[in-house]
């Protein structure tokens, strides 16, 4: 074997490269004693890619460990491109969540784009045609020009990448908050379908196995995206622009078909996707897992521009790529596969016995690892967590004594503001720029509490949904934690679905600050025990830190997309009333607690006391009695209650469906010993809303649960508009006017405000 | 009879469009690569929905130049039909199949979403299941949907009955409001002159099942399935 | 042979809307800029292609034009003046 | 014042992708024009705008760029010279 030297005009190794490189004093010793000399500028970039936080886990991993992963539907968990569970009938459902939150706040239409393109390639690799798309999105406050202007780039970049690639984009939520100020988080979802035996996996194997590179040339784009996705947000980001990647959603989707056809045709061992610090760590990622070493020339590979060093080659981002390990003498094959679909394909390398990590530049020797050393040998910090008294203090404010606004007196005025606060609003604007029918199986779409697609050629149905609440992950990291599982379950559990699985994104700040690890061992630790008290396991996810912005750390949000199987088209159930007079119920109960609420954040702009507690027992035996009562055809609708506690969860069942409005009677006589506002705005968890037509059969489901329901109403005509009798006052509104408070106040914002309305809606344009 | 959906590089509603013929109309549907000449002995050719080579440049002026559009070109003049929705329109009226140009949509945004829209034309071998005035609900889904003709041509296609749908309210009333990407006259498909070439923005493919919400598409086939004998 | 570039300007043509244009002029007069009296927005292609001459060149690109580059329905379109570049073949 | 009238070319950056220059070459290519090396496609906006000069209306629009038309991320901007147009205010 010939030696590894430095390449001509290759910068030498210094103090400040090496920390330029994002790596540590210690980290750089680790890699000469791996190396047994100095690292070469190329070699250095490698290990600056694949070691930094985004790839290598490094804060993360050990705390990710202790999540529950295993399930009899797991057929692949956390550790490759996407997780696989079995919904029955030989049908498998792939699907994980991913963030681009630091390409999203430099330029928002190409972040959000290529992070669609990046999800949707995570859930093809595995052999899974994408059937729907999910975002979870957080802004700062509409307010300011800025924060209008990457709402609308960021909506403008998912929708126009999905909807070209031809996956419809089905649910997600959108919160606005001055904590994401400056720094969005854009996390998106994918799902996908396959048979069991499709299931192809990122393994390179087979010693003598040709490596090829397939799909779009390599460029400039991006390179050392994957260290600064792990850097806060600062002015020094603006500088690093050129960084920006652009998407090819065309490109994308003849790979798309190229590559399922190439899985199907058994030509091919193994396929990944070039992501994040691209080349580099694709291919060290599957040479580690399938425990082979692997060569790769870089002069081989196609590029967009002339003259391209090792170093570039390695680390671009470039989008629409694709690594795929072919079976030795197939080449021809692959190549014809991907011809077909105006692809190309070039081998650039091989799978070989010798335990090493090669790359060459032709015959030069520019960069070699012993083994799998560059990704066993990544370290694994553990750092102190402490919880931030910041965190103790907010959560200490008695809430309670908050003083009641004049206006308030009315609690109709109050229900009209939170109906119109940006975070509870109708996103329609949003996902009307979505196509959300494309592949004709979207049963429920944007707009319901979880979307539902049909399985073609059964008569299962699936529901997804992607919730969080940071607010309460900031009060009380533990249980926003357990909120979060829980509540995508509910939400998924209202269709009629069975919680099946969940993927995480976990969107924390800066992890080697004790404060933010605790949050995230603690947020961590709450989502373990609600995956386990609700059986769904963790097939994947995604981490990103560093969420900052001058202003301080966002709130912490561990996104969860959760993933539910309904068994029978039949049991699809809507959130929206369906008859006038059908009798509504209250599936769990009515407390005092007002923490964290949305109703304290918009009408009082605070963000303190504790959270709503959470009892997973109670919503494990709410979800048991909510399917039961579906299977048995007594449920004609039912809504979660979340933000904006119960009256805004009836007032939503009334007038979220504008093709079908009713009014509601409704009376909370019963919870009279309690605080109104906590009564009407509290966000108590463990509660459904559901309308029937049989609610003596509710009843005695409930009871039989041992979940707390309890009539609260009846569904009217439009015409009678929304009455809620409570402590002894009376909340009086017509439906279209509670309509149009919750269905015109984002439009209104971003519409009506020309100039910036103007400013967003011109492509690529920068206010 | 036996439908062929032509699949651009970037077509996305091929699948829609035969699943819409093959399980709503048990039809037999065969997809027809953009690079093949043969049409496979189809009767009906639907050119779907989705973006072609990106929508770069302008929908559907890349995909009109693909080698399987001449057949289409041969076998329309030959007075056969041609389905042409969404990208398909767009692609339809670049290759001189249909009158005018469809441009991005007035509000400069995507639209999907369900609308209503009026049964103009209840004659044509698309459209004679429905009657005039008809009011359906089909889904939208397109960024370049706003229809634009110079105005004697408009004249033409409205003295011709050759509109055959426009965007309305549930009640059938057409305005502005209604008019969801400021196409003139609120034009939502129009026929060519000899009649057997319909473009339309609507999807009525993905309105054929009731479990994704709506069958007011089903007319188009069941249309196409009593005037033609193959 | 050489390498010529060729610029292109395609415009919306006159009596055609241009909701892109009103928005952007719109946008920058409530951006202060009270000066503007119209804005139109189109396209703006640069075509590298190689030709034995400036006239060669132009007329090559005149017939891309003519066949896929503007749609005549709805767009004019402008050749600018070919400029020679580096690298063309000889 | 005049109405001047002030062309404005915006490109993408050298190096950022182009997916839209290489679908377009793509086209051409396989429509027979076989000379063409390189494709970028942009957008081309007319400004007509009121200035006392036209070095006043060059400045007014550049500014325009700067601050809405073009983004820098991606994108580079060219001003081709002023032309007085017809009917400007006095
Ligand atoms: N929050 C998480 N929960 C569970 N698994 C996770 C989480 N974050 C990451 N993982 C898993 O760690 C593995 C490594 O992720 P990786 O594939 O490197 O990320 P990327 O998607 O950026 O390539 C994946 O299998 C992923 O599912
Ligand atoms: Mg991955």
């Amino acid at each position: 074997m010939s030696e590894v030297l430095p390449r001509p005009g290759d910068p030498e190794i210094t103090a400040a490269l090496v920390r330029e490189h994002g790596l540590t004093e210690s980290e750089f010793e680790r890699i000469c004693n791996m190396l047994g000399r100095t690292p070469t500028f190329t070699e250095l970039g490698i290990v600056s890619a694949l070691w930094n936080e985004h790839c290598s886990y490094k804060h993360s991993r050990n705390t990710l460990r202790t999540l529950p992963t295993e399930g009899a539907a797991v057929i692949q968990g956390p550790g490759e491109n996407a997780g696989v569970v079995a919904i029955g009938d030989g049908v498998a459902i792939a699907f994980k969540i991913e963030s681009h939150n630091h390409p999203s706040a430099i330029e928002p239409y190409q972040g959000a784009a290529t992070g669609v393109g990046g999800i949707l390639r995570d859930v093809f690799t595995m052999g899974a045609r994408p059937i729907a798309m999910l975002n979870s999105l957080r802004f700062g406050s509409l307010d300011s020009a800025r924060n209008r202007y990457l709402f609308a780039g960021v909506v403008k970049g998912i929708g126009d990448y999905g909807n070209s690639v031809g996956v419809p984009t089905v649910a997600g939520e959108i919160v606005f908050d001055s904590a994401y100020d400056g720094n969005p988080l854009v996390n998106a979802m994918c799902v996908g379908m396959l048979r069991e035996d499709e299931l192809i996996r990122a393994k390179a194997e087979g010693v003598g196995n040709p490596i090829l590179c397939v799909g779009a040339r390599t460029g400039r784009d991006g390179i050392h995206g994957a260290s600064f996705a792990s850097e806060d947000l600062s002015e020094a980001s603006e500088a690093k622009r050129p960084r920006v990647q652009v998407g090819d959603p065309f490109t994308e989707k003849l790979l798309l078909e190229a590559s399922l056809e190439l899985i199907r045709s058994g030509h091919i061992v193994a396929i990944q996707d070039m992501g994040a610090a691209g080349l580099t760590s694709s291919s060290a990622e599957m040479a580690a897992r399938g425990d082979v070493g692997v060569t790769i020339d870089t002069s081989r590979v196609p590029v967009r521009e002339a003259g391209m060093t090792p170093y570039e080659i390695l680390l671009s981002e470039s989008q629409e790529r694709m690594l795929v390990v072919a079976l030795e003498g197939h080449e021809q094959q692959v190549r014809e596969i991907l011809f077909k679909w105006d692809l190309t394909a070039e081998v650039i390398g091989k799978v070989i016995q010798e335990p090493v990590y090669r790359v060459t530049e032709g015959d030069r020797i520019v960069a070699e690892f012993p083994g799998s050393a560059l990704v066993t040998e990544c370290p694994r910090y553990d750092v102190p967590a402490e919880e931030g008294r910041e965190a103790i203090a907010r959560r200490s404010i008695d809430v309670a004594a908050t003083k009641e606004l004049a206006a308030e007196s009315d609690p109709t005025w109050t229900l009209l503001q939170l109906l119109a606060a940006p975070t509870i609003a109708s996103k329609r604007w949003a996902y009307q720029q979505y196509d959300s029918t494309v592949r004709t199986n979207t049963v429920i779409g944007p707009g319901g509490d979880a979307a539902v697609l049909r399985v073609r050629g059964t008569d299962r149905a699936i529901a997804l949904k992607t919730d969080c609440n940071g607010r309460y992950v900031t009060l009380d990291p533990r249980v926003g934690g357990r909120i979060a599982v829980v509540e995508s379950a509910r939400n998924v559990a209202c269709t009629g679905a069975r919680p099946l699985a969940i993927t995480n994104c976990l969107n924390f700040g800066n992890p080697t600050r004790p404060e933010i690890f605790f949050q995230f061992k603690e947020a961590v630790a709450g989502i373990r025990e609600a995956c386990i008290a609700l059986d769904t396991p963790v097939t994947g996810g995604n981490v990103s830190f560093y969420n900052e912005s001058p202003t301080g750390s966002v709130h912490p949000t561990p996104v969860i997309g959760m993933l539910g199987v309904i068994d029978s088209l039949e049991h699809i159930t809507r959130s929206t009333f369906r008859n006038a007079g059908d009798v509504i119920v209250l599936l769990g109960d009515c407390t005092d607690e007002i923490g964290g609420s949305e109703y304290l954040a918009t009408i009082h702009g605070a963000i303190g006391g504790a959270p709503p507690a959470c009892d997973l027992d109670h919503e494990r035996d709410l979800i048991a009695t909510l399917l039961e009562a579906i299977r048995a055809g007594v449920v004609a609708s039912a809504h979660d209650c979340s933000d904006g506690g119960l009256a805004i969860a009836v007032a939503e069942c009334i007038m979220a469906d504008p093709g079908k409005m009713f009014g509601a009677d409704i009376d909370l006589g019963a919870w009279d010993s309690l605080s109104l506002r906590a009564v009407l705005f509290g966000e108590a968890q463990g509660r459904v809303v559901i309308s029937s037509g049989e609610a003596d059969r509710v009843l005695e489901i409930a009871a039989r649960n041992g979940v707390p329901a309890r009539v609260i109403g009846t569904v009217t005509e439009l015409a009678e508009g929304l009455t809620i009798r409570a402590g002894g006052r009376v909340l009086k509104i017509g439906t279209e006017q509670a309509a149009a408070a919750y269905h015109e106040a984002i439009p209104r914002i971003m519409d009506a405000a020309p100039q910036s309305a103007a400013i967003e809606e011109t492509e690529g344009v920068k206010v | 009879m036996k439908f062929g959906v032509v699949t651009f590089p970037g077509s996305n509603g091929d699948y829609d469009a035969c699943h819409a013929a093959a399980d709503a109309i048990g039809r037999e549907c065969v997809y027809l690569w953009h690079k093949d000449h043969d049409l496979k002995g189809c009767d009906v050719i639907v050119l779907p929905g989705g973006f072609s080579y990106g929508d770069y440049l302008r929908p559907g002026a890349i995909a009109r130049f693909s080698p399987i559009m001449n057949e289409v070109v041969v076998h329309a003049k030959r007075g056969a039909p041609v389905l042409a929705i969404c990208n398909g329109f767009q692609v339809a009226c670049e290759a001189g199949l249909l009158p005018g140009a469809l441009l991005r949509n007035a509000s400069l945004r995507f639209v999907s979403r369900l609308v209503t829209m009026r049964v103009e034309n209840d004659s044509s071998m698309f459209t004679h299941e429905y009657y005039k005035g008809q009011i359906l609900s089909v889904p939208v889904a397109h960024g370049d949907g706003r229809y634009t003709a110079d105005p004697d041509v408009v004249a033409r296609l409205e003295g011709e009955g050759r509109v055959a749908f426009r965007y309305s309210s549930t009640g059938g009333d057409v305005s502005d409001e209604d008019n969801i990407n400021g196409s003139v006259n609120g034009i939502a498909g129009i026929i060519n002159a000899a009649g057997n070439v319909l473009g339309m923005m609507p999807h009525p493919e993905r309105a054929v099942d009731p479990v994704i919400g709506s069958t007011d598409g089903l007319g188009v086939f069941h249309s196409l399935l009593d005037g033609v004998t193959a | 042979m050489q390498l010529y570039r060729v610029p292109v300007q395609i415009i919306p043509r006159p009596g055609i809307l241009d909701p892109q244009g009103a928005a952007v002029a719109g946008a920058l007069r409530s951006l202060g800029f009270d000066t503007i009296a119209d804005i139109r927005v189109g396209r703006f292609i640069t075509v590298d292609v190689n030709a034995a001459s400036a006239a060669d060149a132009t007329s090559a690109v005149r017939s891309m034009c003519e066949k896929l580059l503007a749609n005549p329905v709805i767009e004019d379109f402008v050749l600018e003046e070919p400029t020679l570049q580096q690298g063309g073949q000889s």
